[in-house]
């Protein structure tokens, strides 16, 4: 997936105003706050619509905030991010026929005319990354692959479930025996916490570890690179949502994408073109909606990162190439042909992944993967 | 019980404060470069306008600041607010689930909140672990033992995210535009006011904690005063976790949002209302409108939403010091003399 | 010379209260000046200034001549000043020799705590007492404590020496070994400053005297030219007849019974060691003793606040062994501790003190009627003359004696059948023992049995109709009033059997 | 098995370090009879600080140094309030812990534009061979418990301190300035506490994040309790609180390894095991608590 900067043409007519409500934790998550920020800012300058921004203290503020924001009549479009906004906004949604709203990574289950549902196929991007992760840990001279994961909700089941297909579909593609160790470590901002997982799942014999705890996972990578300076042996992490190869490159050789900032943007899009049509949609990776980060994507956050005064001693080019050489270094030829005939498989639906509706069904479903059963996972098609 | 000249002064002394408190605030966004006035005009045009939505979010405090300073009267430091209302509104919401009945789930919530109090107080008084270890400890339990059974047994089989839900028939709504649990919980609030400054029990609590010694003396147990005042702590802030989910939240998300924080506000609420609930009630509104003014100012300044932690910070601040206005006030009125 | 010069001070408290209306006061070099003065009078407040532990409203001092403004006890005591407290100011959860060792650095930094403890052992023996060293003081009794303040004071090398109401605690024995001490220090050059409301000491150890009344001096003289009416006189300014007058007693039922009890103390030795009696109604039982030989242990378990190891307590005729002290009050019984801090709950007001041991009586079902209890309040307040502005004062604003009033008063108000006190004149000026002694004997004659426990014993032999002596834990004698002289008594309290 | 052991025994030992030097710090200032409980915003704040500087100068020792003043200077502001202004000193700690958390993110944004993550800057670097590393700010941290533990308990200025924490009008009377024992006592603790924060930093994780305390401050104010006042036993507290995290979080990853059992929801239960021990392990070795009889309770002279 790349950067995706591509000029639109402004659009004409009175000025329209979108409101951006974030998640309780708020922006600064490296994951769908920060990503629905960049995307809503891009909507700004290309679209040059007005976009204001909040973040409710709790989840008792949201039904308030969404009725009173509605009530004003002041907003062309709320754009809610994150699961926590689906019961409120099915509290509202009815009663401001007249208000749009945009949810973001969840859905309410009902089709309205005023609510659009954008989620993720997170399965589909995870699913590469277990495999990517498997053929780097083999490079690595292990057959162990981890993930330091946050707290055990509905999205991460979906992670959980594509990043061990993946490592299982490597396993039946090349015959080498993978194995995870998934950890949820019960916070997304604990850092600390993050660092100890890492250590630990290091020494019990991981060689690459999936971030997809948020602020928990940038301890992780600091594990990662400690681990390695240390002598303690070699090891490479991979970062989720927004291109995270800049924190350490020479560590982090490929981040996942989810385009909650594409989401965002079309939402915005949606009203300003007047093509607005309420609905559900899902994003996977036949729309860009996930996948892995391309160098155009690494370096375009490498920028992002420069700008703000993060890149103290490497210009974005310098990051750029490095990734490149460690992805030649660590993910072999063979490995990308899995990944692109897995894609393949995926984009043209020739597979389809189940999202599990309870968590007994994720478990399930995690336990048939652990015993190789791929099609397990899988609503549609199937992996012989 | 206070004459009149001596009640003039202490509302002055408040009014002070607050005027204090805004100005060291003004000061800060200055510093920080922001309009006070325009923050200060978003902050209450929207902090305090939407009633119902003030009373709700001031609900919850006003329980936990209860759950602080009733133990707190009786010398005893609730820093487990925090647990006490997690298990009520966990337990509250099983129980409404379950039996769609409210009322008993106020009383489960409130006693399970109570008895979780209780055990604190009881493991200091019987075994003399101190309550501060213990609380800590006790809210980090429960945070990860409520995250486990939402996560893995009462979830929604229909919003898989949360808990199950309160059904409708367990909800508690408004009358006349007023929330229903702000009542409650302001009708709570002048029940333990009573408790205290009209009752024997209160008294005995007052008297421990002021004086163990003069307790004993007076045949009062100074240990059955934290028992029992950390029961009714306790109680509170159960009772508070009920209310949260029977009149706002109606259920627990998995990442325990809804729940988290409120305990640890109240100690702020319940020191800023000087330990009397009556004070508490009026500090609750305060804060609850600060806290939600703050999320408009970041909606129409751009600011981020800190800077309303910020702000709310440095006005408690300038909060903590009575004393020094009391003797500004003082120095005022002599040099005039 | 003069040692102390204080020019027209003024102090008002923080609460408004007008302590000091514009003394002056002057203690010459080498003296011992007595300073004298009715309960709130203002006495601690004067010397608390002069200590440097509160600063005058208004005023100057000079001290040897220097004109002084401190900033705290540590400038005072650099220039050679030591203070003894009314209530005591030691650390209580330190030893004897924390204590000493902290006071001593702030005269010498270097010291070290070997040479504290040498340096104490010395004093104590030119004292001619002892104190040990490496006991937490608050497992001390107050007597014992109030040496370690004396010994402090003098490890101090201090030049002028402020001793607020030291006697009040002591024994007779005590006493007179304090006052040669002071004799003694006098010889070397020393300057004392005695605060008392005790006549005869004012006239045994004194050169001057200066009397305050309501924060103003009334009169300044050489102790031998003024008569002890003549400075009654000045002090409360009316005749004072220091003279109880007592019908013999007609002891009736017994209303308490004392068997074989046995007692601990806080460090869970034996107290009291196997101690039976008897008190009748319509008597006064007045128990002597050198502080610490158990009264208090005996005191607290009569009132149901401590643990009995071993006995049986009887009260008018009813076995209240197992009962708690809010049970025993009710069924007719008042104590009055020797210490404030326990007797009152200091930061509350003065009308909810009134009710501590009294809360069922002003209890309408389980609310508490605090009209009642206002109406009490008044009472105390105008029967036992109460120095105070409004009952909503906060009862630590009092003075000592004030206090003590109110302690005292609000046992007495409520008409118990057996009243145990201890000390109960402990602080008080002549006018308000008088009425407290008063009181006393006039409950006897209403039919009360009285415990009396004092270390007083002018006390003691005025009210008590028998007398018990207790010595470690025991009771050495028990007998009639008029079986005991003051030096009989004097070889009990020292554990002779006379 | 024993490299497991040793690497949660590293684990263990840079876990202790901010417990262990808060807990101190604070003990430090509880026993002069003030109580700090802004531990969370000093180790925030310091942490912050010490990242900017860090990150400026690439010297880690200088963030250190930076996030001791910083603390320090967090001190001199609850001193104020509580010694000299006769503040409620809880107040003064909920209302710091906010503000130093609004301050820290508003810097963040304003500094790096980012709302949860500074980039990293150089660490200390940690010591150690094969298994075992550890940050040479243990060892100092140890040190730094004992040497306040025998000033606290063995020196004169020691004792002043105490006294002013048991008896403040007492102490006076002893000429002891209780005002400004108490205030260096509040600058010195909160001055160790912003060491510990530093080292969320530069010790631990080479960067700062928006929730980088986690409640450390509050677990480190439990440690001053389970160690009764006593440094040495805040070192104790520190390791015992340190080992057992990191036994929470080795065993389900170890399960995992051993059996291929999954741990999901169940996880959070090995995340109470931290919070049991240290209440089990209180209540076992429970003793006579030795509070400081005058702590929070603002001294008022006339
Ligand atoms: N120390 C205390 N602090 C607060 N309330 C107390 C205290 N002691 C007793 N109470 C309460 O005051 C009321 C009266 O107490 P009281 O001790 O007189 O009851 P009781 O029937 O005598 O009980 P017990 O036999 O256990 O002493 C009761 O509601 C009790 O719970
Ligand atoms: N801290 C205080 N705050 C307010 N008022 C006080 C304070 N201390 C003393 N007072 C008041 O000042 C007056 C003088 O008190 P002081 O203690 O000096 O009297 P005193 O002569 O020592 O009495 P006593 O013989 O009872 O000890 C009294 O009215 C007392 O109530
Ligand atoms: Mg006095
Ligand atoms: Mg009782």
């Amino acid at each position: 997936i790349g950067g995706g900067t591509q000029t639109q043409t402004q659009t004409q007519g009175k000025s329209i105003k979108v409101a951006i409500l974030f998640d309780v934790g708020g922006r600064g998550d490296l994951s769908f706050n920060d990503m629905a920020y960049l995307g809503a800012e891009r909507a700004k300058k290309e679209l040059g619509v007005k976009i204001e921004y909040m973040t409710p203290k709790s989840k008792e503020d949201m039904v308030p905030l969404l009725e009173q924001l509605a009530k004003s009549k002041e907003y062309d479009l709320l754009v809610l991010v994150g699961f926590l906004w689906t019961t409120p906004l099915n509290e509202v949604a009815d009663k401001y026929p007249d208000q749009k709203f945009a949810l973001i990574d969840s859905t309410t289950g009902k089709v309205r005319p005023n609510e659009v549902d954008i989620l993720f196929r997170e399965q589909e991007v995870a699913a590469l990354m277990g495999v990517i992760a498997s053929g780097m840990a083999y490079e690595l001279g292990g057959d162990t692959i981890g993930a330091v994961a946050g707290m055990d909700i509905p999205p991460l089941w979906k992670f959980h479930i594509g990043y061990l297909f993946g490592a299982k579909y490597f396993e039946k593609k090349t015959g080498k025996h993978v194995k995870l160790l998934w950890q949820y470590t019960g916070t997304f901002g604990d850092t600390q916490v993050g660092y100890n997982t890492a250590m630990q799942l290091l020494q019990q014999g991981a060689k690459v570890l999936y971030g997809l705890a948020g602020l928990t996972h940038v301890g992780m990578f600091d594990a990662v690179k400690d681990w390695n300076e240390q002598g303690r042996g070699k090891a490479l992490a991979m970062g989720q949502d927004a291109s995270q190869e800049w924190y350490a490159p020479k560590y982090i050789p490929i981040s996942g994408a989810k385009r909650v900032d594409v989401a965002v943007y079309d939402a915005i899009k949606m009203v300003v073109d007047g093509t607005w049509k309420g609905g559900i949609i899902t994003l996977g990776l036949k729309e860009n909606g996930v996948g892995y980060w391309d160098l155009d994507g690494v370096k375009q956050f490498a920028e992002f990162a420069k700008e703000a005064g993060k890149l103290k001693d490497m210009t974005p080019d310098e990051v750029v190439e490095i990734v490149k050489q460690q992805r030649e270094k660590y993910i072999k030829p063979y490995v990308w042909e899995i990944v692109n005939e897995l894609a393949e498989k995926i984009k043209n639906g020739e597979i389809v992944f189940k999202t599990p509706k309870s968590h007994d069904e994720y478990e399930q479903i995690i336990n048939e993967l652990e015993k190789g059963n791929l099609n397990a996972a899988l609503k549609k098609g199937s992996v012989e | 019980m206070l004459k009149g000249e001596e009640k003039i002064s202490k509302v002055t002394e408040v009014l002070l404060s607050v005027f204090m408190a805004f100005t060291v605030g003004a000061v800060a966004l200055l510093i920080l470069g922001y309009h006070p006035g325009e923050v200060y005009y978003i902050l209450f045009k929207y902090g305090y306008s939407n009633l119902n939505y003030l009373l709700n979010k001031s609900t919850p405090l006003i329980m936990t600041g209860l759950a602080f300073s009733i133990p707190a009267i009786a010398g005893v430091f609730n820093i487990g607010g925090e647990s006490q209302l997690y298990i009520g509104a966990f337990l509250g919401l099983l129980t409404a689930y379950y039996t769609g009945n409210s009322i008993l789930a106020l009383i489960v919530g409130a006693l399970s909140g109570g008895l979780l109090g209780l055990f604190v107080g009881a493991l200091r008084v019987y075994r003399g672990i101190n309550e501060v270890i213990t609380a800590i400890m006790v809210n980090w339990i429960f945070y990860y033992l409520i995250a486990y059974l939402i996560a893995a047994k009462f979830y929604n089989p229909e919003v898989s995210h949360e808990s199950i839900p309160v059904p409708p028939e367990a909800r508690i709504g408004s009358i006349g535009g007023v929330s229903l649990i702000f009542l409650l919980a302001v009708l709570f609030a002048i029940f333990y006011y009573y408790l205290l400054y009209f009752t024997d029990v209160g008294y005995k609590l007052r008297v421990s904690g002021l004086s163990p010694a003069s307790a004993k003396y007076a045949g009062f147990d100074p240990s059955k005063a934290i028992v029992i005042s950390m029961f009714l702590g306790g109680v509170a802030a159960g009772l508070g976790g009920v209310l949260l989910i029977l009149g706002i939240t109606y259920s627990i998300d998995d990442t325990l949002t809804a729940i988290y924080g409120l305990g640890f506000t109240g100690i702020g609420i319940g020191l800023l209302g000087r330990n009397n609930p009556i004070g508490i009630i009026f500090s609750s509104i305060f804060l609850s409108g600060l806290l939600i003014g703050g999320q408009w100012v970041e909606l129409k300044t751009r600011a981020p939403p800190e800077l309303a932690d910020t702000l709310i910070g440095v006005i408690v601040l300038a909060l903590a010091i009575p004393y020094a206005y009391k003797m500004l006030i003082k120095k005022f009125t002599e040099g005039r003399k | 010379m003069l040692a102390v010069e204080m020019r027209r001070i003024y102090k008002v408290y923080p609460d408004g209260v007008v302590a000091l209306k514009g003394v002056d006061f002057t203690v010459e070099e080498g003296e011992i000046h007595g300073l004298l003065g009715e309960n709130g009078a203002g006495k601690s407040t004067l010397m608390r200034i002069l200590y440097g532990e509160i600063k005058p409203t208004k005023g100057e001092v000079k001290v040897f001549g220097d004109k002084v403004e401190f900033n705290g006890p540590w400038d005072a005591i650099r220039k050679g000043i030591a203070m003894v407290y009314q209530h005591f100011t030691l650390i209580p959860t330190f030893t004897v020799l924390e204590n000493l060792y902290l006071s001593m650095l702030t005269i010498n930094p270097n010291i070290t705590i070997n040479e504290v403890r040498k340096l104490a052992k010395e004093k104590m023996k030119d004292i001619g007492f002892s104190v040990p060293l490496d006991d937490v003081v608050e497992d001390l009794p107050i007597g014992i404590q109030q040496r370690v303040e004396i010994i402090k004071a003098l490890m101090a090398n201090a030049k002028i020496l402020i001793l607020d109401e030291p006697t009040s605690v002591l024994t007779p024995l005590e006493v007179e070994e304090l006052f040669k001490t002071l004799r003694k220090l006098k010889e070397n050059g020393i300057t004392v400053i005695f605060i008392t409301h005790k006549l005869k000491e004012v006239k045994e150890i004194t050169d001057r005297v200066t009397v305050l009344r309501r924060g103003e001096v009334v009169g300044v003289a050489k102790t031998k030219e003024v008569s002890e009416r003549d400075l009654a006189k000045m002090m409360v300014q009316r005749e004072i007849v220091m003279e109880i007058k007592k019908s013999p007693a007609s002891p009736g039922n017994t209303v308490l019974r004392v068997e074989d009890l046995w007692v601990k103390d806080d460090r869970g030795l034996d107290a009291v060691k196997g101690v039976s009696f008897e008190l009748k109604e319509g008597e006064i039982l007045g128990i002597a003793g050198v502080q610490g030989n158990g009264q208090k242990e005996l005191a607290e378990a009569l009132a149901g606040i401590r643990r009995i190891e071993k006995g049986r307590i009887e009260l008018l005729g009813r076995d209240v062994t197992e009962l708690s002290a809010d049970k025993r009050y009710k069924a007719g019984l008042a104590y009055v501790p020797d210490s404030r801090k326990v007797g009152l709950v200091l930061d509350m007001s003065v009308v909810e003190n009134v009710i501590l041991t009294n809360l069922p009586s002003v209890m309408r079902g389980r609310r508490i009627s605090w009209e009642k209890a206002n109406k009490i309040g008044k009472e105390i307040v105008e029967r036992f003359d109460v120095l105070v502005s409004s009952l909503s004062t906060p009862i630590k604003h009092l003075s000592g004696g004030n206090q003590q009033k109110v302690m005292v008063g609000r046992e007495i108000i409520r008409e118990p059948k057996v009243v145990i006190v201890s000390e109960p004149t402990q602080g008080l000026d002549i006018g308000a023992t008088e009425f407290i002694r008063k009181t006393l004997v006039s409950l006897r004659d209403q039919g009360k049995g009285i415990l009396l426990i004092s270390t007083d014993l002018d006390e003691i032999l005025q009210l008590s109709d028998r007398i018990a002596v207790m010595y470690e834990g025991k009771i050495m004698a028990i007998g009639k009033v008029e079986e005991f002289t003051l030096e009989k008594l004097g070889l009990l309290m020292g554990g002779v059997n006379a | 098995m024993i490299a497991d052991l040793l690497n949660i025994l590293s684990n263990t030992l840079v876990s202790m370090v901010p417990l262990t030097l808060a807990a101190v710090g604070e003990i430090i200032t509880e026993k002069s009879g003030v109580v700090n409980i802004g531990l969370e915003g000093i180790f925030i704040l310091s942490a912050f600080t010490s990242t900017v500087v860090t990150f400026h100068t690439g010297n880690p020792y200088l963030g250190l140094i930076i996030g001791l003043l910083v603390g320090a200077l967090s001190g001199v502001l609850h001193g104020i309030i509580s010694v000299y202004l006769k503040g409620d000193q809880i107040i003064a700690g909920v209302g710091f812990n906010s503000l130093a958390y609004g301050i820290s993110i508003l810097s963040l944004v304003s500094i790096w534009h980012s709302h949860g993550s500074s980039p990293s800057v150089d660490k200390i670097p940690m010591i150690g061979k094969g298994s075992f590393f550890v940050s040479p700010l243990t060892p100092i941290a140890i040190i730094i418990g004992i040497v306040v533990w025998w000033w606290l308990e063995r020196t004169p200025s020691g004792l002043k301190l105490r006294a002013c924490g048991e008896d403040p009008r007492a102490a006076e009377a002893m000429g002891v300035n209780v005002y400004r024992v108490r205030f260096y006592a509040t600058v010195l603790g909160a001055s160790l506490t912003g060491l510990g924060g530093a080292y969320l930093v530069v010790g631990w994780i080479g960067q700062f994040t928006k929730f980088i305390s986690a409640g450390r401050g509050f677990i480190a104010l439990a440690n001053v309790a389970f160690s009764n006042w006593n440094p040495l036993m805040a070192i104790i507290g520190g390791f015992i609180f340190g080992f057992f995290d990191a036994l929470a979080i080795y065993l389900p990853i170890k399960i995992q390894q051993m059996s291929g059992r999954v741990i999901t929801a169940e996880s959070n239960l090995f995340r109470t095991i931290p919070y049991l021990a240290t209440l089990i392990i209180v209540a076992l070795i429970m003793k006579k608590v030795r509070m400081p009889r005058a702590l929070g309770k603002p001294y008022i002279k006339e």
